[in-house]
């Protein structure tokens, strides 16, 4: 590992742990997210998913009056009343997690004991946890570690031999997975968070964990304590870090390595012929990403190694070395990591080092693309199925497509001067 | 505490930058952690802004807490003032800094900087973006111009007569993520020059320091948008004495009635009376013989306080159709709602829950919804069309065309933008015609299309509106629908039928029949007809 | 009768035939109308039909080219190979009307001929009749006529006791006159044309048929040739023309005058209420009716007895005063009823007249409308379910609604000078 | 003898009217039956106009025809002479009188009128609506300017420069009934204005005899709409020397291509390449991070000549669209058609048969429809979202508001109006990422909402595509769905599932494997990306 590794402070540009409420109320539809926060929190979180698109939301805030700040007793009846409305008006509802933000944090509201008191109320008909998504102690895709976190103590005990796959995948990229697990012959495989909160996978000594996504290690660490191995890999982005990713879990069950390789080399031959047109557009461009959800080195070095890309600088909003070790050590040597950020120095920083493809989030994209600089939307690629294999052709697309857009209409939206019309 | 699913209003402080971001040279250092960033995307995505707003976050951590946040105010301000140089500084603080306690404001204030600096004080506990907005205008207005008022007004409206130029007005009001502000400006610009009016300063939209200082130099202030710049026009008022009008020039009445009100206040002789009938086609559109289907339609509203009130005019007057609900998040503005909502004998619906405004909706089974974002979701759930009249903003409510809501051209646009959800004109009248035709009754598939699976969507509505009638009027009485009933409902339009079951059932515990027969849905249609 | 009948000639404003297609298609959807005729003869149906609002319609039109008017021989071979092609398509098709247009007339093809032809091909799978709806020799309503009279002699044969409807009918109201007429005590009651092209109803000495249209003389006289008796009556429009021709029907069957009065009662008295407010806006107002669609006599009768409207004029685009005696009789003395048209004459006196309302097609509604004279678009009344008592409100709304229009929006839209806002 | 179920096009004498009804002071005597006068309603209904067009028709019938029919044509003419005095007389005849050959034209000749008659031949069963209307147009002005004809032309296109006034032309082209004409104008004398260049006259809209009589007094003419004006545009350079602008401003390029034609025609300096990123917001919003997901959105164009090449381009150029059909109605734009096509790889499709075309679409499986009102409704069948870009005329493409297609403004509207139907902006691009989302799945509604119950609208498409597939490409060979493959199909959300099940049958067939699993999925995918 020879990357340079920094560290800046300042004024940063990242969204909140609460933002993770947007694709983990999907991915259990029988969960509710309750924040406990300001109004602030609740058009965060509404402005974060696009402003409105859906009917009736698995998520809402219970947002704080002048009187709860006055006493923190009348909050918790308060809370209590609120909790209480809610499951009334949606009884589909199995789990409710009750969500910290940066105002509960800040008066101490107790969202541990308010859980607590609301499971002895309901009896097991719902499951109350908490977490904090807090914007003071946690960026973006945080939010799902802290929300993961909580549920680990909740898993039902098991010695059973499974493979665990933490982390929020789609639906149908984690079919695919399972399918393909089991073509190596690992039968037993879980996932963390589950499609419905009331189905926990259970853990022990006998499940070996595979981390989907780097955001992940408060959960990863709960799991390890519950005795579960937690393996190390590269994440499974891309075709090459998606194959170590499924090779770290096929040693560990011992799968015989030829037919591991059956397996993933006709997958590997077929992906690089899906990331061919995309590496054409991408090979030898300079990219800049900037610290937003935490995808930031993985993606780095998939974009560097499978489309060719040259990187300008890779901003992580954190840096757990030890977790992202199999990472660093993929990146082309003096790969310039910056942990933590100055919003404004990296801008200039962005500036003066002329990318082909700044990768920041939705309050920094258009800006950037009005003085000339092309940009893809970091959001996009937590909501995006991305992971594995199959998805190495439309992870580069999320790349090149922006530059491919640039090559269609520039040249007609920006016209050179003439005395002829072009098309005359 | 209360339980909020989707909210119509940001914080206030979410106001405040509204007003920054639309000024040139003015920054704002907003004392908040990371996570308030997000607001950046309203105006860079939503607002598809190529600039960032002139806003600097201080982001504090938990980690800072302990320490010195004021400090860390302190350098953020002095970064954003070295950085930025901003002619004017506002300083602020959202909702969670407001807990903390570090009084940015003072702190700012007591480092010597070269500019203005402008304590924003937005409780975040108990106001919303709109008023933010509003005091934040104000509060910078009256920090820049407070040591040149005069210790007596002695402002004279008439003055450009005698000094021999056009009368001049300041606009008050635009701003960014308003409702077709950018547009409704250039409208109103266009309107008044028309009239020989000259435009001085149109604030806060694309206004400067500079500009604002030169407010009082206006014979009068137009205020566009009462939301955002009532107060600041009170305030010129008491302290210049310069009057301001309060007609919202938004549909063809009021267009008139701004111009008639503008030109007397200035003292000007007011302007031809068909002005509108040849300026705007709106008129003609709504007399043509196409439009005769329009009369009468129900029609739902609900949004912020001037575009309500001002669809309830344009609806009721203009449109010839019925209004059967009016409301507003705005409870600022409820006063002037209600007022509407009186004269057209309805209770206004003053109110931020949009389940509630849904559950209205619902209730009052309009024909078309006028509303916000949210509400066109909800019409969608029940099957209604619906067209956009009010913040909060989304992306396509930022149209690239030129698309204002004001003056004659505005009438022109919403026309359209109203009539068109009601099935494309001739279209949907030879659907009315139809009415009894295979291709338009249950299974297959409108023209309207929102609702898509008709039935679904609509029985949706049907069975709300059945639950909270019986509630309301007679909890332990059970209608009984007899089988000739049902098929005669059967025959109706199913985008008419929750209207007409609803019709039959209180007419039923009117008359005090339990059962509804085909007959009852005559004598029904009778008895709501006269 | 002592209305003033009067004659006029010149240009006129009127439908031709061929548009009552756009009815008699939606009420037989088992049935094709194949328009033998020019692009005029296609735009003018889908123009009339308010410009492609439906699918795949079931109407069409062979256009004749040069070669066809070359040569008669072509022509027929032409439209065979037109029709098989046509009915290839559309298997579900049961008649197939072919429809004379005007050039069709003037060359002289002979579709009489051409539906033998056919028949004889096809052997009954479909039946092939043909009639005219042709502007040099039908106008608008008339095109019915046509229709009905080619279907007469297909009728089957039978002398049961019945009441036949004749005349395109809503199918709710048809549902709702079956089911009162039912409750008079005359249980069979058929309907030409019927709701399936393949379900014709009989007809014989036993029929009673009672017109629900004024438009179809020869539909008449054919059925009197087939044994059948044509009742006279005013036409089922507004409460009072229902009743009568309703107990024209009951006289016929003998039904009990007892119980046809507690039927009819009810409904009549209903009907007055349900006019109330249209009679309000109506009432006292004068009316003016250019000629197009026949119905101008039963509809000032209904205006003028029950609506209280006073009639300025009158037009018919022709008078069959046999038909038209019952209508007459009840028109108030010295109504002018012009037949045929000048249309600039007319206008004048339209102008001159300063009516309060103007029933006239969709050429003249519009430029009426600017000159500030309210109109009523008259092709709408023959797509409206507007026959029978029950409808006689509806019936009323579709006249007082230009009215009541005016009135809510006109001094909205035409402000007068002021000094002062009206509503600041 | 062909079988027309609906026309984009009505008879020449149709078109005759439409030049008649755009001018002032010209009437035009029609010899035609009394349904003929259907015609009007094409004026008062959808172009909703407040006037009568002034077209007299001899409304002749059966009787007439054994007498003298060439006395009521003279006595109709005598009779619109004398009510409407007109400065100019049109004489002609609809598809009827054309086989009684009476020859009005000849007859009102023959009156000795006190104004120019002008006699129109309009061959009704070989011709259509807009060859009607060029040729109306172009033997109205033939006939009124032949006189003035020099014997050698002599037109200096420059000579503005020495007689020191602004250089002039003339809009020729626009017309009643014609694509947003109204609001084409406005833009396209804004834009030249501009520019230091004024318009003399615009013609036929608006334009009266005087004005006709004008048209060589300009520097050069500008040919808006080639199907109404080019045969004009050629008699004037032919005989005046007036040479004629053949680019149509329609969408930034072409706009940005037409300033630069007529200010080289001109002899002025070129403008700024930059302007129509500084007049227009189009440019921005298109490359704005919002569009990146319309690139490569598959789009069919099927309209009038003009519209559909114009359509091409900016959907090719300006938007990033891939264009998978490009069509027209008009033959007698068939070569540029092919052309503008040939330059996408695709080959045109010139047919007047719209199921045809309804056919080419679903083949062609795209995701936007640009169309005309027919094509928007084969598109509601496919369930596919759709704009309207082209005539035939509907009372929905009139709009009260200001809505050019031409110049900057123009593009701005074209953004709008074609952007909105691809599922308003960040709404559908969050839809794309939650696709597999159980509210996208079968059975639950989409806001798309055009094909409503999804599925079914969805599968016509689907079916139709997959059996023409099978015909063309491998009629014996029939392909397995496998379970497997049939449920990874199923989680692909249903607006692009047709799309994907094409791909993969025509993947299969290609490789020559006869089972479709998931895995022939992937590869499909892997396939056509690559």
């Amino acid at each position: 590992m020879s990357a340079n590794l920094l560290k800046e402070s300042g004024p940063r540009e990242v969204f909140c742990g609460l933002t993770s409420i947007v694709w983990l109320h999907r991915r259990m539809p029988d969960a509710f997210f309750l924040v406990v926060g300001s109004r602030t929190c609740a058009h965060l979180i509404q402005s974060a998913a696009g402003v409105m698109i859906f009917a009736e939301p698995r998520f809402g805030t219970a947002i704080l009056s002048e009187r709860d700040l006055a006493g923190l007793a009348d909050a918790h009846d308060e809370l209590d009343r609120v909790a209480r409305e809610l499951l009334m008006r949606r009884p589909e509802i199995r789990t409710l997690f009750l969500v910290g933000s940066c105002p509960s944090e800040v008066i101490k509201l107790d969202l541990a004991r308010a859980a607590e008191r609301l499971n002895e109320e309901l009896q097991g008909r719902v499951r109350v946890v908490n977490y904090s998504g807090s914007g003071i102690e946690t960026t973006f895709t945080q939010g799902e570690d802290g929300a993961l976190a909580a549920l680990v103590p909740l898993l039902p005990a098991s010695e059973s031999r499974q493979l665990l796959l933490v982390g929020t995948l789609a639906d149908a990229v984690e079919d695919r997975l399972i399918h393909l697990f089991s073509k190596l012959g690992i039968e037993s495989v879980r996932s963390l968070p589950p499609r419905q909160s009331s189905e926990l996978p259970p853990v022990g000594s006998g499940t070996t964990v595979l981390l989907t996504q780097p955001f992940l290690t408060e959960t990863a660490r709960l799991l390890r304590d519950r005795g579960a191995t937690v393996l190390k890999a590269p994440f499974p982005l891309g075709a090459e870090g998606s194959r170590r990713w499924m090779e770290a879990a096929a040693a560990d069950f011992h799968c015989p390595e030829a037919s591991v390789r059956a397996v993933l080399d006709p997958l590997e031959a077929r992906a690089r012929i899906a990331l061919a047109p995309h590496r054409e557009v991408l090979a030898g461009k300079r990219i800049f990403l900037l610290p937003e959800s935490q995808l930031e080195l993985p993606l780095a070095r998939f974009l560097h190694r499978e489309c060719g890309m040259d990187l300008v600088e890779v901003g992580v909003p954190y840096l757990n070395r030890e977790q992202m070790a199999e990472e660093l050590a993929l990146l082309p040597d003096g790969t310039t990591v910056v942990e933590g950020q100055h919003v404004e120095r990296q801008l200039d920083r962005v500036r003066a080092g002329h990318p082909d493809l700044v990768v920041c989030g939705m309050g920094l994209a258009n800006p950037l693309e009005a003085e000339g600089i092309t940009t893809k939307w970091s959001i996009e690629l937590v909501f995006s199925p991305i992971h594995g294999i199959d998805q190495a052709g439309d992870l580069a697309e999320l790349f090149s497509r922006p530059l491919h857009r640039r090559q269609l209409i520039h040249s007609a939206l920006h016209p050179q001067a003439s005395d002829h019309p072009v098309h005359a | 505490m209360e339980l909020t699913l989707w909210t119509y209003e940001g914080p206030p402080h979410v106001g405040a930058m509204r007003i920054a971001a639309s000024m040139h040279g003015v920054h704002y250092v907003l004392h908040a952690p990371q996570g308030d960033t997000y607001a950046d995307l309203l105006f860079t995505m939503i607002e598809r802004r190529g600039q960032r707003p002139p806003v600097t976050y201080t982001t504090f951590q938990a980690r800072d807490l302990g320490g010195d946040t004021a400090e860390l105010v302190k350098r953020h301000v002095q970064e954003a003032a070295d950085r930025f140089q901003p002619d004017a500084l506002l300083v602020g603080e959202s909702c969670t800094a407001e807990l903390i306690q570090d009084q940015p404001g003072a702190l700012a204030q007591g480092m010597g900087l070269p500019m203005p600096v402008v304590t924003l004080e937005l409780p975040a506990y108990s106001k919303k973006e709109n008023w933010g907005a509003s005091e934040t205008f104000y509060q910078l207005m009256r920090g820049l111009l407070k040591q040149s008022v005069p210790p007596q007004p002695s402002h004279d409206v008439q003055a450009w007569k005698h000094e021999g130029r056009r009368p001049r007005v300041n606009l008050l009001g635009p701003s960014l993520l308003g409702f077709r502000c950018r547009d409704d400006v250039l409208e109103v610009q266009r309107l008044l020059s028309l009239h020989g009016i000259d435009v001085g300063v149109v604030a806060p939209l694309g206004a400067g320091v500079e500009d604002i200082l030169r407010l009082p130099q206006a014979d009068l202030n137009v205020c566009l948008y009462p939301e955002v710049a009532e107060s600041s026009c009170s305030w010129l008022e008491r302290n210049f004495g310069i009057p301001f009008s309060k007609t919202v020039p938004i549909g063809m009445g009021a267009t008139h009635d701004f111009l008639v009100e503008v030109h007397a206040l200035l003292g000007m002789t007011p302007p031809e009376a068909a002005e509108g009938y040849q300026r705007s086609r709106m008129p003609w559109y709504s007399e043509s013989v196409d439009s005769t289907y329009l009369t009468g339609k129900r029609v739902f509203i609900f949004g912020d306080g001037t575009h309500a009130i001002a669809a309830a005019r344009i609806c009721s007057e203009e449109l010839g159709f019925t209004v059967v609900g009016l409301g507003s998040y705005s409870r600022e503005m409820a006063r002037p709602v209600r007022a509407a909502a009186k004269k057209l004998g309805l209770e206004a619906l003053i109110c931020d829950d949009y389940l509630a405004v849904e559950a209205a909706m619902a209730e009052a089974a309009p024909e078309l919804v006028l509303g916000t974002q949210m509400e066109r979701h909800s019409a969608k759930r029940l099957g209604i069309p619906c067209a956009v009249i009010s913040t909060p903003m989304h992306v396509q409510d930022v149209p690239a065309r030129l698309s204002p809501q004001m003056g004659w051209e505005g009438a022109n646009v919403i026309f359209d933008a109203w009539v068109h959800p009601l099935m494309m004109g001739l279209e949907e009248h030879l659907i009315g015609m139809f009415r009894h035709d295979f291709e338009f009754v249950d299974g297959h598939q409108s023209h309207l299309g929102h609702a898509g699976g008709a039935g679904a969507g609509n029985n949706h509505g049907t069975e709300s509106v059945r639950a909270s009638g019986c509630q309301d009027e007679a909890p332990s009485g059970q209608l009984i629908w007899t089988a000739d009933g049902e098929a005669e409902l059967k025959k109706i339009p199913f985008f008419v039928r929750g209207k007409v079951r609803r019709n039959a059932e209180s007419y039923a515990r009117t008359v005090g029949c339990k059962e509804i027969s085909s007959e009852t849905l005559y004598d029904a249609k009778a008895h709501y007809k006269a």
